[in-house]
């Protein structure tokens, strides 16, 4: 029974996807798409820390490192290539190594999890500052200056596979963006549902015994770490093609942010956090336009209650009410 | 020669500096293992009270000593009592409701006063060393962190009241059992952790920018400080201060500001590979 | 004939303290032994020596004649030994029936993982529980579960670190004949010191004190050796006096 | 900054930069004791930074060293020190509260009817270089005759200008940036004491690099040649 519900869910996923794709075009003028790639963006990073920390028992502080990776490997390689195509292999590939290598000193350098929280906000900072300092003459990487501070505005968007002439629209980026939201919610249910997914999840809820069945434990917490580093790449690459690359995607800001989405979202579940995600950021974007209220107050508050108030999150709390009311 | 000694106080400056702003944060993590990540709006805080003080025509002198702690220590309770007292034990649970913390104090605090207020500049002028003149304040700065250091030493060290809350912060239970108020004992300590917070911002008040976003220039460094000091309180966070200043200052004088925090945050890394218990987790492991 | 597992001259040192000192002990394929000795005499150090949960500070431990000191506990589980802990490790947030599997499914496919883990189940009489969470489950049923998920996978060697913790009279004497039958078809190790259990099982016995091997012989003879009862009860074992036989 | 000392016969000591949350300047103020210069040019910017104008004056460096920025008051930084750290400070912003001509006088009085009690100090440039930026696209919309984006963007090529508070503000075709009235003027009082104006000044810098006239599309991010 519980495969079918699964899979349901993996194509109810698609199926949301599918009708926002087509629809929201029609419908939004152009500002408002921009914003909801941005929104969609925002979501896969959210999917990325609900797989590593909900199933993965890794609280990383610093998913927004591997987001601004991914935007600035974007940026950097589709300066510097012909055809941007070519440069999406690159804007996934480091944040994934960049999650592997930080995973390798953090898993097997016997560090608890305190400290791996640390170490996390710690590494993030130390982006954040080195990519802040980059903006003079020297630091650049072929063609693209680094930009320091003010990051590197003129990245070019994402253009049709093979003809560089024609750069997509922002319609179309916003297609992709709810294409890859949908398509890394669905990888993620399979992940989950198979053996590797299964053991990242016992090894979740009780280390030891997994290692004493013979499965590596480190091996498999790095692999995880490594996938959703390569998620919040691709977050962040979409993210380079509807806003532009600054230091600020490595800020505590995001990963901040980004936390609260999950937590409030649900942990321990994937759907919880890409809705939270959405709602948080419009409640975000409503509290600034209110003239006397800030909104750090309300994003505040709202994380202090949910910490409080519901620990396992929104969605899991709506889900056991539901399957409380049903008979 | 004045060159030499010039570069020595700023060194001791920056250590002592760095020093006063993680002071707080390591009573609080030091002793009762919950991690403020909200500690740079305490300080914040304290800086905001001495300025209002100042304003409201109280002497620059009491409203930084007396009237900035009293303030902070009391939002402190208020703190403990609202939301650190159902989180004892769940670490992660409580940095993530103090960041939520730090965000609304953010929000309020420039809701209320908007985004500057008008400081007022550090008093004791200046005095000349050689050829080179630096700040009075600046060494009133290292002598009063070296006087609180050793005040919060003393206490622990020698009251009985500081005695009961090391008590209580090793084995929880066995205190109660000899009939010790355990739920008082962390509040004050949460208190005087948030009070030595809120003196350590009306201290850096005159030599800052006091802005509501202030705390998060200093969240980061306190924090690498207290954890690279590792689990001994005093010793722990005094010894990576004085690692980690003097290493910044000294780094930005020879090279580049930007070099002198990469090298401090490169050192920090280093330790937590090294040592992941801190500084204390393998040297003076016994002392306070 | 190569012991399944031996240690040689295996030593455990923490700072000033040896919890193990110079310990050699040989278990054949299909053996029963139990290792015994009053609380703090290193048994359960020389277990998470042997799970390589500790490094041993000296000596070597021997899988079938191959060195495998210092290995990780991943790869000391490959080699086809089942590991329960003092502790009761289980899945909690997972069924009885999942736990299991997983257990199997490093060796089968899912289907073949899910039959084997369901007999194994069987076997322990609590196949009715295989859906329940077992986070919920009872301490009795939780010992029942993970004794499940170490013989699912038929390991060569079971090693159980007091596997009655915690179990009432007759509990403990079920567990005693199930480990009697388990040892049908895999060595078994186990750690204990609830005399009643040591009586039920009659098996082979190492008894553990001070960090070194007092008495090692079958059970009948230990359980009259005067030494073993002044161990018990904490005076220092009388001279070496032979029995008659 | 280097290259415009040397074009102004000058030259730079030396040139340090800060991160952003750098607050302890004591190496920083020392290296500059050491390297005598003649004067300072900051060009700090936020929260933290204000902590080097503060030790600056706190080693009673303000009356031995005359210091100059091209940032410094944009931030309300002048609110946000006392008199005795920020007063002398020269700056150079394209408009200033205090700046005296017959528009600002016009402008400031219906500001302060409309707002009343809380109208906020408007210090230097940023608050008003946004209400003629509006007023600039209202011109263009004017000329356009509609509000379509496109037929507003070529209005606005065709050079359109503002008459305000800050003097004229022009759109340079060539390059999209504005030719305006810059003033100099020195703290005082946590306000500002203008003493200079220069009618008139285009952006020079970027006209000598790029001119949107000739290559109307063009997208590539022109970088001014600064080299020495």
């Amino acid at each position: 029974m519980e495969d079918r519900r699964t899979l349901l869910q993996a194509v109810l996923a698609l199926l949301a996807g599918g009708v926002a794709a087509w629809w929201l075009p029609q419908v939004l003028e152009l500002f408002a798409i921009i914003n909801a790639t941005v929104y969609v963006a925002m979501a896969l990073l959210a999917l990325s820390l609900a797989l590593v920390w909900g199933f993965g028992g890794i609280l990383c502080f610093g998913q927004a490192a591997f987001f601004g990776l991914g935007g600035y490997a974007y940026a950097v390689a589709a300066l510097n290539l012909p055809d941007t195509t070519y440069a999406i292999p690159i804007a996934l590939g480091v944040p994934m190594l960049a999650a592997a290598a930080l995973g390798y000193v953090m898993f097997y350098g016997k560090v608890s999890d305190v400290y791996m929280g640390v170490i996390t906000l710690t590494v993030t900072l130390i982006l954040f500052n080195f990519i802040n300092s980059t903006a003079g003459e020297e630091w650049r990487i072929g063609a693209a200056p680094l930009g320091g501070f003010n990051g590197i505005p003129s990245t070019p968007p994402l253009n049709m596979p093979g003809d560089p002439g024609t750069a997509l629209t922002p319609e179309q980026i916003f297609v992709i963006a709810v294409a890859c939201l949908a398509g890394c919610y669905a990888a993620c249910k399979l992940i989950l549902r198979s053996h590797f997914g299964r053991v990242v999840t016992a090894i979740r809820e009780n280390e030891l015994r997994a290692a004493l069945l013979g499965y590596n434990v480190r091996l498999h917490k790095l692999a995880i770490f490594a996938i959703g580093g390569l998620m919040a790449g691709l977050a962040g690459m979409l993210f380079a093609n509807c806003v532009f690359v600054s230091p600020t995607m490595f800020s505590l800001a995001y990963s901040g942010q980004v936390i609260i989405w999950v937590m409030v979202g649900g942990v321990g579940t994937l759907l919880g956090p890409i809705i939270g995600a959405m709602l948080l950021q419009a409640l975000t974007a409503w509290a600034g336009t209110l003239p006397e209220v800030n909104p750090n107050l309300i994003l505040g508050l709202v994380l202090v209650v949910a910490v409080l108030a519901i620990p396992r999150g929104l969605q899991p709390t709506m889900a056991t009410l539901l399957r409380r009311r049903a008979p | 020669m004045d060159l030499v000694l010039a570069t020595g106080i700023q060194a001791l400056s920056g250590i002592a500096t760095l020093l006063l702003i993680s002071l707080g944060l390591a009573i609080v993590f030091g002793m009762m293992r919950v991690i403020n990540l909200a500690h740079g709006e305490f300080l914040m805080l304290g800086a905001y009270s001495a300025i209002l003080a100042v304003q409201a025509g109280i002497n620059l002198w009491v409203a930084m000593l007396v009237v900035a702690p009293l303030c902070v220590g009391l939002f402190g309770v208020v703190v403990e009592r609202l939301v650190i007292r159902r989180l004892y034990g769940r670490m992660v649970d409580t940095m993530l409701a103090t960041w939520g913390l730090s965000l609304a104090l953010i929000g309020a605090v420039t809701m209320i006063f908007g985004n500057t207020v008008a400081g007022f500049s550090a008093p004791l002028g200046s005095v000349q060393i050689g050829a080179y003149s630096t700040s009075g304040y600046g060494l009133f700065l290292i002598a009063a962190t070296m006087v609180l250091l050793a005040a919060v030493w003393a206490v622990l060290r020698f009251t009985p009241a500081g005695l009961i809350a090391r008590g209580t912060m090793q084995n929880a239970g066995m205190a109660a059992a000899l009939g010790v108020p355990t739920e008082r004992v962390y509040a004050l300590s949460f208190a005087a952790g948030a009070a030595v917070s809120g003196l350590a911002g009306a201290l850096i008040a005159p030599m800052s920018g006091v802005v509501p976003t202030m705390g998060t220039a200093y969240i980061a460094r306190s924090f690498i400080t207290v954890i690279t000091g590792g689990a001994a309180m005093l010793a722990g966070t005094s010894s990576a201060a004085g690692l980690l200043g003097s290493v910044n200052t000294l780094g930005t004088f020879v090279t580049t500001p930007v070099l002198g925090e990469v090298l401090m945050l490169a050192v920090a890394i280093l330790l937590l590979r090294l040592l992941p218990q801190g500084i204390t987790g393998r040297f003076f492991r016994r002392s306070l | 004939m190569t012991a399944l597992l031996a240690t040689e001259g295996l030593t455990m040192r923490f700072g000033g303290v040896v919890a193990v000192d110079n310990v050699s002990l040989a278990v054949s394929e299909r053996e029963l032994r139990c290792l015994i000795g009053p609380n703090g005499a290193g048994k359960s150090t020389f277990f998470r020596c042997l799970t390589g949960q500790y490094r041993p500070t000296a000596g070597r431990i021997l899988w079938r004649g191959r060195d495998i000191t210092g290995l990780e506990p991943h790869a000391i589980a490959r080699l086809g030994i089942g590991i329960k802990t003092q502790v009761p490790s289980l899945f909690d947030g997972l069924t009885a029936i999942e736990g299991v599997t997983l257990a199997v499914r490093r060796k089968h496919g899912e289907r073949e993982a899910r039959r084997r883990a369901m007999a194994a189940l069987e076997r322990l009489g609590i196949g009715a529980l295989s859906g329940a969470l077992v986070g919920l489950l009872a301490h009795g049923q939780r010992q029942l579960v993970e004794l499940a998920t170490v013989v699912a996978p038929e390991p060569d060697l079971i090693i159980l670190d007091e596997p009655t913790a915690g179990m009432s009279a007759e509990e403990t004497a079920g567990t005693a004949a199930l480990i009697r039958e388990m040892n049908r078809d895999h060595a078994v190790i186990v750690v204990e010191h609830d005399m009643q259990f040591i009586r039920a099982i009659a098996s082979g016995i190492t008894v553990f004190h001070q960090g070194r091997v007092l008495v090692e012989d079958c059970a009948a003879k230990v359980l009259a050796d005067p030494r073993v009862h002044d161990v018990y009860l904490g005076r220092p074992p009388t001279p070496q006096v032979v029995v008659p036989a | 900054m280097t290259k415009y000392f040397r074009d102004g016969g000058g030259d730079a000591v030396a040139v340090d930069f800060f991160p952003l949350d750098v607050t302890n300047f004591g190496p920083a103020i020392q290296k500059i004791q050491a390297a005598k210069p003649d004067m300072v040019v900051s060009a700090l910017v936020g929260g933290a930074h204000v902590s080097f104008y503060r030790q600056w004056a706190a080693a009673g460096m303000k009356s031995r060293i005359p210091m100059a920025s091209t940032t410094f008051g944009g931030g309300n930084e002048s609110l946000l020190l006392s008199p005795e750290e920020g007063d002398g400070i020269v700056c150079a912003f394209s408009y200033f509260q205090e700046v005296d001509n017959a528009a600002n006088k016009a402008f400031l009085e219906k500001f302060r009817a409309k707002l009343g009690a809380n109208t906020p100090y408007l210090g230097a440039e940023l608050a008003m270089r946004s209400y003629t930026g509006m007023r600039l696209w209202a011109e263009g919309v004017k000329r356009a005759g509609t509000t379509d984006r496109m037929k507003v963007i070529e209005a606005l090529g065709s050079g359109i200008s503002v008459d305000g508070p800050p003097g004229r503000t022009m759109l340079d075709p060539k390059t999209n940036h504005v030719t305006l009235d810059v003033y100099v003027a020195e703290v005082k009082n946590r306000g500002f004491n203008v003493l200079q104006h220069f009618p008139n000044s285009p952006p020079a810098d970027t006209q000598s690099v790029c001119d949107l006239q000739k290559e109307p599309n063009a997208n590539r991010q022109v970088v001014v040649d600064v080299r020495i």
